[in-house]
This record gives C-alpha cells, structure tokens and sequence, in this order.
C-alpha cells in the first residue's frame, strides 16, 4: 500500500521572530481525507506553523506542498486560491456585516460594475448550511451571533471558498461540550467528502474523540506523532510537555473561617445591556479557595468585575466582611483587602511599557511606604521590587526592565505577587494560569494555596476543569449567568463537572 | 552624555533636514536661503533685544506645549489648547481690570496679579475639563469635542469682547477689554527690554510638569491612565476623575498662556490674537517629545523662528508663511521618524509610541 | 437608527427655516424667505458635504483625516492658480479653463490625500498627527505661493493681478427650476449639483459593491479583511485618495464656484465643520449631507436674522450676532457625540494603523 | 459672467492693478542702502495682522509706497504682522535701520505707532486711519484719514436713486473696524436722505476674529444672494475680500453692485458688468502724498484728510439717468464745501 500524495505538505519549515525560533525545521504531512490533530503547549509554535501554510506569514525558510506541488504562499488569496481555509484562534469576523457580508468578504460575487450579489450568495450559503447541518441565518449581523453560531460562520466561510484543506486553530476554546460535539459532526461529514483537516485544540479529550492522526509539537519542532488508538490522555500530556506532569496541587484540607464575600442574589448587565449574571448568590470563606468552574462566556468575566468593582451589579447585593459594597469602587476594595487576578494580564493588569518595579506596585502607588503626601518614594518602590522578586522567582533582567520583556509565566508572575504583596482578604483570580506554562503554573497554584492558608478568602475563576479539580475546596459551575451545581471538591468527578458546565440537566444532583 | 543627548538625535536632524528643504523653498523663490538664514538668526539671537523677543516668542509656545504634552502623557489629544488660551486671556483680563472695580478699591499687585493668573488658569482649566469629563464620561473623542470647543469659544470671546466685555472707553471702536489694572500686570525682567517674569514662570512650570509625572502620585496615575487605562481602573485609580484632571491641567496651562500674554504684553484681551497658537503648541509638543524639557527647547526654537521672521523678512521680503513651510517639515520629520531614520541611517528601535487611539477608544 | 438620526436632522433644519420665515414674515412673504433660505443652505453646505464625504470615505477604510481643512485649502488654491494661468496664457475658453481649474483642484488634493495616506498608512504615523502635518503644510504652502505666483515680481502672473477664468455657469434643471420653493434645489452650479450626486454614488458604492465591502471592513477588522486576502493598506490607500478627489471639489467650491479668486485661510476652518458634520452623520453619506445641510442651515439662519432684525424683540437681539447663531454647529456636534440622539459609532478600527501585516 | 472671455492683461489698460508692473523689483539683497544718509530716503511699511498682497487697505497703502520707490527713488521695504504684540518690533525694526518714514497700516496699529513714535523722535510715522484725537497730536505722526462716511453717503444716494424696489442691501465685513463701520453708516445716511421710505439691510460678517472676517469672499456671496432672493435690488459690499464675494454675488446675479475703497471696476474684473461705482477712499495716493512731502520736508502733523469719492460708472454709464449723474455731481460738491453733512460720528458709539 503506497502512502497517497499528502494534501499539504511542508518540509524543513523555519519561522523566526528575532531571536526566537517560534518553528524550526519543521515537517509535517497533511493526508488527504484525514483529520490530523497537532498538539503542543502555548508558544510550542502550532499558530505560527498554520499562518505560513495559510500565506499569513512568510517562512524563513523551507517548502509548502499542495498536493505534491511546490507553491509560494505569498498572501491568503495565493492560500484560498490552492483551496486552503483556516479558521483562526481569534474569529475573523466583522462584526457589524451580516453572515452573508461576512462570507463573501474577498471573494465576493458581482454583477457589472462591482455590485454585490447578496441574494444569490445568501441562497448559496442557506444550500450550503443545510448540507452540513450548520444552521447560519445568512442576513443576520454577526454580532448578534452567539460564539458558537460565529464559529459556524467561520466554517461556512472557508467552505463557501471551497476549501479543501481546512485549518481549524482552537475552534472549540470557547465552545461547549455540545457545540464541540457538533463541530465534531460537521469534520467527520467534511472528511467523508475527502476534505482534509488539520484540527488544534489544547483538550485531549477532544484529540482522542476526532483524530484520525497526532502530530506533537513542543518549543517550535515536532517532538512526536501518534494515533489514537496507540496512547491515552496520559500519554498525550507527557509527549506535549517532555515529562510526567502531576497537576496535583499538594495542600492541606481548608479549614474555612468566617464568611469572607456574599453575594446575594446579583444580577449583571454586560456592555450590551444582556443581564449574563442571573440571580447569582454565593459566599466565599476565609481560608477556603471557592472553585468557579464554566465555559468562557458564561458570565464570570462580569461576574469577577462585579466583585473587583470595576463593574456595576445591576440588582443584588454583595457584602465584604459585613460591609456593604454593592457600590464600592476598585480603589476602596483594594483598600478593603481585594486583590485581583485579571483575566487578560495585557489589557488589564500590567502597563506593558513600564517597568516591572512601577507595575509592581500599581494600585498601592499612593500608600505608605510607596508614597507620602502624593510625592512617591523611589526607595521603596525599588526595595519591594527586589523583595517580590526573590519571593516569586520572577525570571527576567531586572526591576527597572519594561513588563514587555518578560515572557507571558513571568508576567503572571508580576500579576501574582502584586496582588498577594498587600494584606489580602479576598484574592479573586481569573484564569490564572492562562498561557503559561507548566512549571509556572505549579509555582503559582502553589502561591494561591498559600494565600488560603494564611487565611484569604479565594475566588478561583477558570475554564480549566483540571485546575478547578486541583486547587478547589468548594466548586460551583456556572452556565449561562446562574450557578447549576454546587460540591465538595472531595465529592466532585470530571464527567460530571463537565455535565454541568455544558448544562446537563443531570448535573442538579451531585 | 550620549545617553543623554541621544533623545535629542532625532528632532535635531529632523529640523536640520527642515532646514535644508526650507532653503530650496526659499531658493525657488528668488531669495537668498543664506541672508535668509542669517536674518533670521540675527532677529532671534543677534543682540540683547532679539534674545529678548524670542523669549517673549517662546513663553506661550511653553506654556501651551506644555499643556499638550501633559494631555499627551494621560491618553489625551487636546487640540483645543487654542481655545483654552482665548479663555484663559478672557478671564485673566476680565480679573485683571474688573477685579479692583467689584472691590471698590485698588488691590495690592501680591494679591490681585496672582489672583488675575488663577483666574486665566480657571478659565482654560475649566475649558479644557469639559471634554476631558465628556470623554471619560460619555467616550466623546477629546480631539473633536476640543475642535468643537475651539470655535465656541473664539465666538464667545468675540461676543463678550463686542458686547459686555468691550473696553467702554469713548474712541475705542476695538472689539478688546479696558486695560487691566497695574497691580495685574506681570512685570517685565529687565528694564528696556520686553522679556518678563512669564518666561521665568513657564521655564518653572516646564519643571513643575517634570516633577509632576515623575515624582508625584498623581503623575503615575495621570500616565497609569494614559498607557493602560483599563489596567490603570483595575488598580483601583479613578479613571473618569483622573481624565478631568489631566484636561483641567493641560487647559490650565493653556489659559495660563493666554493670561501671561494679557497681563505682561497687551494688557488687554483683544479680539483675534491668538491665531494659530493652538497648532503650533502641537508642534512644539511632539517636537519636545512630550518631554518637559524638550518642550522648553523646542518652544525657545519656534519662538526664535517667529521671531526670526521678522528680520528674515526685512532682509529677503520673503513672506512669513515660508516659517509655516518649515515648521510643517520640521513636525512631518519628527512624526514620520522613519524618513529621518532612513535618510540619516539610523537604527530604529523597537519601541514606537503611540500617542492617541482611534475615535471610538 | 438612521432614520431617526435623518428625522431629527429634518426636524432641526425645519425648525431653523421655520424661525426665519417667522421672523421675515412682516417683509417677506414666507414662501419666498423658505426658498432663499433652501438655497443658501445648499450654497453653504455644498463644501461641507464634500469634506464630509472625504471623511466618510477615509474613516470608513480606518483613517482618521483631520486633515480635510488643509486638502480643500490646497486644491482651492491649485484650483484657482491653473483655471486662471489657462485663462491668461492660453486661448481656451473659459469653460475650458474652469474645467482645467477642477481637474487641478483635484489631482492637487489627491497629492494632499497621498502625503496623508504614506503617512498614516505606509509609515503608520498616528493619524491625527499626520492630518496636524497636513493642516499646517497646506497653510504654509498656500499662503507662501499664493504671494510668489500673484504678488511678487517673477510669479507666474509677473505681479499683476490675473484675470481670473470667471466661476462655473448656473445650471437650471427645467421645469423643476421654476418650482415655487424647492426650485433652488434644481437650479445650482455644478459642484453643487456633484456633491448630491457624489453623496449617492458614494452611498451606493460603499454600501452595494465590492470595493465598499472591502473599504468598510477596512476599516471595521482590517485583521480580517487581511486573511480572506484582502490588501489592506491598498484599499486604505485608494480610499484616502478617492476621499481627497471629493474633497478637492470641495475645494474648487471655493474658487471656481463661489468666488474667482483665492485667498489666504479662505476655507476659514470648514473643513473642521466637515469632519464635524461626518461625525455628525454617523459616517454615512446620506448623514453627513443632512449634517451638513443643518449647518448650512444655521448660517443660512443667522444671515436672515440679520437681515430682519429689525422684527427681532431688543432683549432677544444678541440672538442675530453671527458669534450666536454661529455656535449652533458645534453645540450641536457636541451634543450629539455624547450620544443624546441615538449613538454615533465610528468604524471600529478608525485611527488603527494595524493593517493585518507583521 | 460666465460667458465673456475674461481679457489678458495687456487688454486691460490703465488698470490700476496693472500698474504695478512698472514699479521696480525689490532691491537684490546684498545692495541694502545707507538710510542713515541723508540723500537716501527709506521708507517701511509695517501691515496690520494680514499681507500686503491683501487687495485691501495693506495692499493699496503698499502700490502707493511703491509709488514712492518710482517716482521718488525711495528704498522700501515692508513687514507682515503675524501677531499684534509684534508691532512694536516690527515699528522698531525699521527705526533702528534709520528708516525716515515708516507708514503703519490700519487702525489696530494706533497705540503701537504713537509709542513708537515718542520712542524714534527722528522717525515720521504715517499712520494710515489712525485718527489723532485733538490736542494728543505727536509731532513726528502724521495720521492719514479719509472722509469713508462722505462716500458712503454718496453711493447710498446713487443706491437710492437707481433702486427700483426700494430695497438696498449692504454686505460689509465688520463694523469693529472704524474705516468700514463708516462706510457703512455713511451709505445708510445717504440711502436715508434721499429716499426716506427705502428698506436699507445691513450685514456684518462679524465672525470669528477681525482679521477672517476680510477674508470671506463666499460669505459675502452667499449673502449678497440671500439678500437678493429676498428682493434686494442694489448690493453694496465693502470690507477687503469679503465685500469682493458680495459684488462677485451681485454680478451673477445680474443686480446692480456698488464697491468700496479703490475703483472695483479694476480690481474685481468679474463684477464690471454690474458694477455702478466705487465709494473710493485714494489710500495709494494719499500716502504717496504724504511720502513726497515727508521726502521734501513740508509734511504736517496731525490729522491729514485724503480724498474720497465715488468712481466712474464705466460700463453702467448708459444705465445711469443724466439726471442721477447730475445730482451726484451736485452732492459730492455739497459735501465738498460743507453744505451737507453726513452725521456721521468718527467712531462707533458704544452701546
Ligand atoms: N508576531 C510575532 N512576533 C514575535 N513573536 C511571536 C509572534 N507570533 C508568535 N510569536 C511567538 O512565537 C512562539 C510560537 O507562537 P504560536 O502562536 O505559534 O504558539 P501556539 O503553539 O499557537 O500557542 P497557543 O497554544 O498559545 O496558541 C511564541 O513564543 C510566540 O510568543
Ligand atoms: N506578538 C508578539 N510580538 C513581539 N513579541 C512577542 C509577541 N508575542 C510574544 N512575544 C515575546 O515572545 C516571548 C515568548 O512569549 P510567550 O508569551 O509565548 O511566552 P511563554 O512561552 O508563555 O513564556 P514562559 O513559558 O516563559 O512563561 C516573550 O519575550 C514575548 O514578549
Ligand atoms: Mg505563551
Ligand atoms: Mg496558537
């Protein structure tokens, strides 16, 4: 049996960007009819590999095959041309173009003089969303769309340019388990028809489910390939990280005190004016780490603004210590002993162009001893730079270096010891593990645990199950604005944490 | 000293460069770039008096620019800060005559001159806070509100200055205030030359404003707000607070422009004297590099260049505009740095700033 | 959302005729004051509706251009120079000239419209600082040349003051022309009548084919448009340039329309009025030709006030200062910005120098 | 006015503008003269806020000082104020050259000039409408005003007479400026004594800045239009450029127009057709005039009046009634010897 003419192919693929290598030599062969999964940590290179294939980047060196042909892939046309689609991590919709608009964006179809054919194509795409089962409203505007009807969107667009090579990076981050399910259905139909999928995701769970074959990446090489049917999800996490991992957090039972944060009955309005947090009501202890586990975008964004006090409750009430701060501003809860974990550590945690000393301090700039009578204090600010420093293990060239500098572990890192430098009562942390890699995850599951343990309430905010497993006393899911479960972190199980967070009716019971 | 001069590598080749397209300008208009060069030169530095005039030049220029690279360092184009010196010299001259008359009496000049500058402060502050509140209150972009505020006030100023404000002397026919009080009036430095305590007092504001972003709190969180204003709300700093201050402050400065022009120069606030000020301070901003001290350099280098004008003028006859020709050039050198860096094979760093963000940010 | 934005503008400029007509009544029969005030109001906002267009058309593909102000003073200037060397060099006709003046006037503003586009688009320069540059350059280099061409010995005209080539014809539609009222509408000169149809075309373009779809998403997610293989920084560039031609006729307005001559300063900050009547608009083309006609409106106003303000009550007189009625514009603009009457959104990446690339 | 072929220059003969062709180019550079000598007379001209290419009183004032340099071997120079605190250097600039006379242009410069002029003793400052009050006379300033309310009131009366309606408009550029407000209030009493029942309107640009209100031609237009929709048959526009768009609006128009300070027939070429006259005020003369004397030492001090008039009726010669031209024969010779007075203040009243 001969080995068929890989659909898309590249050998010795380099990628630089200064002095980092993000893909070196790299090979990798995409069979026709197949989905192939490539799997790899953040930063192992897997984005940069696709743009090339995708002409969104030009590699530095090596060869792109498309069905045994040498091709340059100078732009995405050249791409779309050779029947390649992606879609990316970060959707590429505009937002306010309908589906329709959207779809045909670059290869648009005209009568004379360049006017739109927005009919005809929105009969094109009804035909086409009934064949795969992907139901789109062709003139509905995108952003009323749900992320899941987007990513549907996303799809359509590459088939609608008769993709035959499908480049799908992340698709299913921010879906639910039934949404993913059904994407799933979607690429099994697509390879039935001989289109041929290269599939990334961080779940191995998923990997297990769809592919047909794996492709390993780490620190920009390929490191391994498998199948399947040959390894587990075990196997999988060691070949992705070069070593046995042991996400178990070592850490006592808690022993919870007094009622740290209550929320009762809290109801949020995003930017939109959508109430995404219903009726929410919850405690945190003192030295207890309340887990709050459920997909992106069920509401915990809002909800950890609501109780940092960058967002406004829209109903509801939340109290600190037995004091009201329903309408407390960020600067009184920082001074009442709330620290934060923000959820994009670049948008709204550090001051990327300054230094890492200045950000170290942000928030308590104008408090003894970093301040006195408005004028700061240098001397201070430098010395608590160097304490933080030593106490987190922050790797990077020194205190007056630019956040920019440091790479994204260290810089939660900064994040971190920021907000555990103060007196904390509450630490609330969003994601905070969030693209950053493994041994700096363990060093800061480890910092979490010990702010319980000196007595600080925890609200622990993640979409990943096994961190929620791992550091949580209690655990509460959320789904679409309500929490649907609640458990003992003894007494909670994977399949049916992940029930709940896709809204499985079952879940009411554990 | 490298390190320190480094900074200045730029904007002095830019005007360099400036300066050399500015002769083929002058060339082309059958005039000598040479005896040009050296009238202006001579009217900007040539003896005690041309010093003293480019110094009276460059004290607005300061101030303004001052008042722009303070909005700067906060996330903030004002564009208005022609406004703001319209409403400043208004208000300054409105207190500077007006203020002995609702006291009944004459004020000692320790109390009514110091007073009489507030009063300026206030008035651009107060112009300037407006669309500083309207843009973190209601995300009304600051340039085109500032644009919009421009107009209303060169018309309020113009209306008040015709109507309730207008100098009620018998034979004023002009659209200009009564003459302030002389214990308003900012005296001058030395005698027989016009160069006042102004100049003194926007070299001390350049460090005020230094001082005040560097070593303050307010200064952190002004540029806190002005780099990440979304990191900046998360620790806890005041974001719609700290933007009405950075525009009271940056239109204070303006008005205070305003008010040293009225109470060291005119004495009165007449109709139409500010033309242009408002553009040239952006100038002279970003030519400062928003730097305080880089703003003093490049106020004194416009100032010398108005003030050159004069002389270049009597010399060539070559019209004024041409100084418009160059400043333009110099500002497209120093906002378009890759033609400089390009032409003069320079490295390009890493880092680019980014002043303002779009219309919706 | 547009159609209220539309009615309210309606309602407005309604309310602005109406006072007139109210006021003049004694003197004026009402009918004849609303004509006079249409066709000022035309006569006024037709540069306001061609700057205004150069911003939708440049802010629709994501560049800011405050420079608007400096591109029709430049092409009013360029414009007037070449329609009156072709009147005093050459034999043409002055049809012919004024012709040659418009096509000045436009490859002019386009050249503006290119300084700003490498600017802002190659050089990724912050784009109100390259509309800054813009302004003063075209201040400085009007001015400067005006002298050297018009004034001085060894111009182009040799120091004398030139003939000028004289200002376009009207052009009277029939019939509609002599419709009581709304005849003005049907009898203007042909900018004006261009700015109506440049509003549509624009409006159709961006809105009905394929460049428009691209210049807006341009300007909307210029990421996105760079990955279905859209070259971002050329459509970017082809809509400043595009945009700067319109405002180039708004420049030719100026000199070959209006008036046949240049002065210094002469576009007296209407390009400022533009951007603000764009915003205004909400970035359409149809709004931004109702913004601007309610500005036009307001001076249209205030020149009747004036003229009738003997009728106007002692303690209500400063009302006809132009310094008054003047403010009505930029009041407006601000009010209308703090999202009061329904929300102006700007395309999304406006002022982003992000084009998808590196 | 579409139609005719505008005419070349050397079809425009006797032109006023025309006749700055033959004044001498400005001197090279490198050749500046000796002022200091006594056989070399220099004279400076110092503008308000605005050019001397400003087809206004800046660039009138200037082709008389040329005049000076033709027929009189003066070395001129001038210098543009770009802002009012520079007067007084500017002023200075020539004094310190030993410029002998430097004429300064226009109201605004009053108090800069008188202080100058005590400051440079030895300089003579022509001080172009400036009006000296009696008793403040300096002696080395000579102040050049021109009676702008006598022709006002002359061309309001020719406005009177050739009104068919009844209805007079006038579109001035801003009464803070005393030459133009009495221009104005000159045209208003001369409209008011010859046909009492006429609707005269009156619009000041006013807008923002003394200087840009000049510098509005399509201001002047639009209104001049508005005026006429409403019935307005005689259109007066006065005030630099702005008036120009006026006369400019009148002519498309077809409604006849009536000028102001120099004989527009000359500088607006495009109004010809419509133009009746020109309320003139001879600026190039009268400081040509005071240059001459200045040079032989025979000029007074204090206020110096220079001629005012109204100018030729050109192509609308035909359209003028004899009996119009005669009365205004009649009346420019009564205003002349005093036997009709305007009544007209030298300045604004305040409010
Ligand atoms: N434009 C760029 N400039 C500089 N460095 C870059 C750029 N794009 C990617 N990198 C770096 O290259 C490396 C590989 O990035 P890449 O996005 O390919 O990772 P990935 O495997 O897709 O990670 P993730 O799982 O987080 O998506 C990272 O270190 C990243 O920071
Ligand atoms: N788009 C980009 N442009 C420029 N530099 C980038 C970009 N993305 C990442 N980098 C730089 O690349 C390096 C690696 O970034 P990345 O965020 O992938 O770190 P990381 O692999 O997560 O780091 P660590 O594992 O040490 O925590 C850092 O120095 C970062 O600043
Ligand atoms: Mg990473
Ligand atoms: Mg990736």
């Amino acid at each position: 049996m001969t080995t068929p003419t890989p659909a898309l192919a590249c050998t010795g693929l380099t990628k630089r960007y200064g002095a980092l290598v993000a893909n070196d030599a790299v090979d990798f062969e995409l069979l026709p009819g197949e989905i192939h999964v490539l799997l790899g940590e953040n930063g192992a290179g897997k984005s940069t590999l696709m743009n090339m294939l995708y002409g969104m980047s030009a590699p530095d060196a090596g060869e792109i095959r498309r069905e045994g042909w040498t091709v340059t892939l100078g732009t995405p046309t050249d791409a779309i041309a050779l029947g390649i689609g992606m879609v990316h991590q970060h959707f590429m919709l505009v937002p306010v173009f309908t589906v329709t608009e959207n779809v045909m964006l670059g290869a648009e179809v005209t009568r004379a003089g360049g006017v739109l054919e927005r009919r005809k194509v929105a009969d094109e795409l009804r035909a086409l969303s009934a064949r795969y089962g992907l139901e789109i409203d062709p003139d509905a505007r995108v952003d009323t769309l749900s992320v899941g009807q987007q990513q549907r969107v996303e799809i359509v667009k590459a088939l609608y340019r008769k993709a035959r090579v499908l480049i799908l990076d992340e698709p299913t981050a921010v879906l639910t388990p039934q949404e993913a399910d059904a994407l799933f259905g979607v690429m099994r139909d697509l390879r039935a028809e001989g289109v041929s999928i290269v599939f990334i995701t961080h779940k191995l769970r998923e990997v297990l489910a769809v592919a047909d074959r794996i492709t390993v990446m780490r620190g920009g090489r390929i490191v391994g390939a498998t199948t399947p049917s040959e390894t587990d999800e075990a196997g999988l996490a060691t070949l992705m990280v070069g070593r046995d991992v042991s996400l178990r957090v070592e850490k006592r039972v808690a022993a919870p005190g007094p009622d740290v944060l209550v929320l009762e009955n809290v109801c949020v309005e995003d930017h939109r004016g959508i109430e995404v947090v219903q009726d929410l009501s919850l405690r945190v202890r003192a030295g207890e780490i309340l887990g709050i586990a459920g997909v992106q975008g069920n509401g915990q964004t809002e909800l950890v603004e609501v109780v940092t006090g960058l967002r406004r409750a829209a109903r509801g009430r939340l109290t600190l210590l037995g004091d009201d701060v329903t309408r407390a501003t960020p600067g009184h809860l920082l001074d009442a002993g709330v620290a934060h974990v923000p959820e994009d550590r670049h948008r709204h945690a550090l001051i990327m162009g300054w230094s890492i000393a200045d950000n170290l301090v942000l928030g308590r700039h104008d408090r003894p001893p970093f301040a006195r009578f408005g004028l700061r204090r240098f001397a201070a600010v430098a010395e608590n730079a160097r304490r933080l420093f030593a106490a987190f293990d922050i790797r990077g060239s020194g205190p007056e270096a630019t956040c920019q500098s440091l790479s994204g572990g260290n810089q939660q890192k900064v994040v971190l010891a920021r907000a555990l430098s103060g007196t904390v009562r509450l630490l609330v942390a969003n994601q905070p593990t969030r693209g950053v890699d493994v041994g700096a995850i363990e060093q800061l599951h480890r910092e979490i645990v010990a702010a319980r343990d000196a007595g600080a309430a925890v609200l622990l905010v993640s979409a990943e199950l096994d961190e929620i497993l791992g550091l949580a006393d209690r655990i509460v899911v959320m789904y679409r604005g309500r929490v649907v479960s609640e458990v003992d972190a003894g007494a909670a199980t994977r399949p049916a944490l992940g029930l709940a967070m896709a809204g499985g009716v079952g879940a009411q019971g554990v | 000293m490298t390190a320190l001069l480094r900074p200045l590598l730029v904007p002095v080749l830019a005007v360099f460069t400036a300066l050399v397209v500015g002769a083929g300008v002058i060339a082309a208009a059958g005039a000598s770039p040479w005896d040009a060069y050296t009238g202006l030169f001579q009217g900007a530095f040539g003896s005690a008096r041309a010093l003293s005039e480019t110094a009276v030049w460059a004290t607005p220029y300061i101030f303004a620019g001052l008042a722009v690279s303070l909005a700067f360092h906060a996330g903030l184009f004002n564009i208005g800060a022609e406004g703001q010196i319209a409403v400043g010299a208004l208000t300054a001259a409105l207190f500077g005559y007006g203020l002995p008359r609702w006291f009944g009496s004459d004020l000692p000049a320790l109390v009514h001159l110091p007073m009489t500058l507030l009063a300026g402060v206030m008035g651009g502050g107060l112009w300037g806070a407006l669309p500083g509140w309207l843009k973190a209150r209601t995300g009304a972009h600051e340039v085109i509100n500032t644009i919009m505020l421009n107009y209303i006030a060169i018309n309020m100023v113009s209306f008040l200055l015709n109507g309730a404000l207008k100098d009620p002397e018998p034979g004023n026919v002009i659209a200009r205030t009564p003459l302030i009080a002389a214990s308003a009036e900012l005296p001058t430095l030395l005698e027989r030359y016009r160069v006042h305590w102004g100049f003194v007092l926007a070299l001390v504001l350049a460090a005020g404003v230094a001082f005040l972003l560097r070593r303050t709190t307010l200064g952190f969180e002004l540029r806190a707000v002005g780099s990440n204003p979304d990191a900046a709300a998360a620790g806890g700093i005041p974001v719609v607070r700290t933007t009405v201050i950075a525009m009271a402050l940056s239109g204070g400065l303006a008005g205070l422009a305003g008010a040293v022009e009225v109470t060291a120069l005119n004495h009165r606030h007449e109709l139409g004297f500010s033309a242009g000020y408002g553009f040239d301070a952006i100038a002279v901003a970003l030519l400062g590099r928003t730097h305080p001290v880089g703003v003093v350099l490049s106020g004194l280098l416009l100032g010398a260049m108005r003030n050159g004008a004069t002389r270049m003028q009597f010399l060539t006859q070559i019209p004024v505009d041409v100084i418009s020709v160059i400043q333009a050039l110099i500002l497209l050198f120093v906002a378009a740095d890759v033609i400089v860096r390009k032409l003069y094979r320079l490295r390009t760093p890493g880092e680019r700033v980014a002043l303002t963000r779009g219309w919706g940010a | 959302m547009e159609r209220r934005r539309l009615l309210f503008i309606a309602a407005i400029i309604s309310v602005l005729v109406g006072v007139a007509a109210f006021v003049g009544s004694a003197r004026v029969p009402p009918l004849q004051i609303i004509a006079s005030m249409l066709s000022t109001t035309l006569a006024v906002a037709t540069p306001l509706t061609l700057g205004a267009l150069c911003g939708v058309w440049c802010e629709r593909a994501g560049v800011v251009n405050i420079g608007i102000e400096g591109t029709m003073l430049t092409s009013a200037f360029f414009g007037w120079t070449a329609a009156t060397a072709l009147a005093t060099f050459t034999a043409a006709p002055a049809g012919l000239c004024l012709l040659g003046g418009v096509g000045a006037a436009v490859v002019s503003a386009m050249l503006v419209g290119l300084l700003l586009s490498v600017l802002a688009v190659t050089f990724r320069v912050d784009q109100i600082i390259a509309g800054v540059v813009v302004d003063l350059f075209a201040v400085g280099v009007t001015g400067f040349l005006n002298r050297q061409m018009m004034f001085e010995h060894g111009g182009l005209f040799g120091g004398v003051a030139p003939q000028s080539a004289g200002v376009m014809p009207h052009v009277r539609i029939p019939l509609l022309a002599d419709l009581p009222v709304v005849g003005p509408i049907f009898d203007q000169q042909p900018i004006a009548f261009a700015g109506l149809l440049l509003v549509a075309l624009t409006h159709f373009v961006l809105f009905f084919t394929r460049f428009g779809l691209r210049v807006r998403a341009a300007g909307e997610h210029p990421r996105a448009a760079a990955t279905v293989g859209i070259d971002v920084r050329a459509v970017r560039h082809r809509s400043v340039l595009i945009g700067s031609a319109i405002a180039g006729l708004g420049g030719a307005y100026f000199t070959l329309e209006s008036v046949p001559s240049f002065e210094p300063l002469m576009t007296n900050g209407r390009g400022f009025i533009a951007l603000a009547a764009m915003i205004f608009g909400n970035w359409t083309p149809l709004g931004a030709l109702g913004a601007a006609l309610l500005f036009g409106s307001a001076q249209a106003l205030q020149i009747n006030l004036q003229f009738f303000r003997e009728a106007i009550p002692e303690s209500l007189s400063f009302l006809q200062q132009s310094s008054i009625v003047g403010l009505l514009p930029y009041v407006l603009t601000m009010v209308v910005l703090t999202g009061v009457v329904g929300r102006t959104t700007a395309p999304a990446a406006d002022g982003n120098p992000d084009d998808g690339r590196g | 006015s579409g139609g005719d072929r505008p005419a070349r220059p050397a079809a425009a003969p006797g032109s006023a503008a025309a006749s700055t062709t033959a004044a001498p180019a400005t001197p090279k550079p490198g050749e500046r003269p000796d002022c200091a000598q006594p056989e070399v007379f220099c004279v400076g001209v110092v503008t308000d806020v605005g050019k001397v290419d400003d087809k206004s009183f800046n660039e009138s004032t200037w082709r008389g000082v040329q005049r000076a340099q033709k027929e009189l071997g003066a070395h001129a120079q001038y210098i543009e104020t770009t802002d009012p605190k520079d007067y007084a250097k500017n002023i200075a600039t020539f004094a310190d050259e030993h410029y002998d006379a430097v004429v300064t242009v226009g109201f605004a410069l009053g108090e800069a000039t008188r202080a100058a002029a005590k400051q440079f003793p030895d300089v003579r400052m022509i001080a172009v409408d400036q009006f000296q009050a009696p008793g403040q006379e300096i002696p080395n300033v000579t102040a050049l005003i021109f009676p702008e309310d006598q022709a006002g009131y002359l061309v309001g009366a020719l406005a009177a007479m050739v009104s068919k309606a009844g209805k007079i408009g006038a579109v001035l550029a801003t009464d803070a400026i005393p030459p133009v407000w009495r221009f104005g209030e000159g045209f208003r009493a001369g409209v008011v004594a010859t046909n009492p029942k006429a609707e005269l309107n009156i619009i000041y640009h006013n807008d923002v800045g003394v200087d840009r209100t000049f510098t509005d031609p399509e201001w002047g237009k639009t209104t001049a239009h508005s005026m006429i929709d409403k019935g307005v048959d005689v259109i007066f526009g006065g005030g630099g450029k702005t008036g120009n768009g006026a006369l400019l609006g009148a002519a498309e128009k077809d409604v006849p127009a009536i000028g102001v300070d120099t004989d527009q027939y000359f500088t607006v070429p495009e109004a010809r057709k419509v133009l009746l006259s020109s309320a003139m005020k001879r600026l190039d003369d009268g400081v040509f005039d005071l240059l001459k004397a200045s040079k032989d030492g025979s000029i007074k001090s204090g206020n110096v009046l220079g001629k005012a008039g109204y100018a030729p009726f050109h192509d609308m010669e035909a359209k003028v009634a004899p009996d119009v031209k005669a009365k205004m024969d009649a009346l420019a010779k009564s205003l002349e010897d005093g036997t009709v007075k305007t009544g007209v203040a030298p300045v604004k009243p305040n409010p």
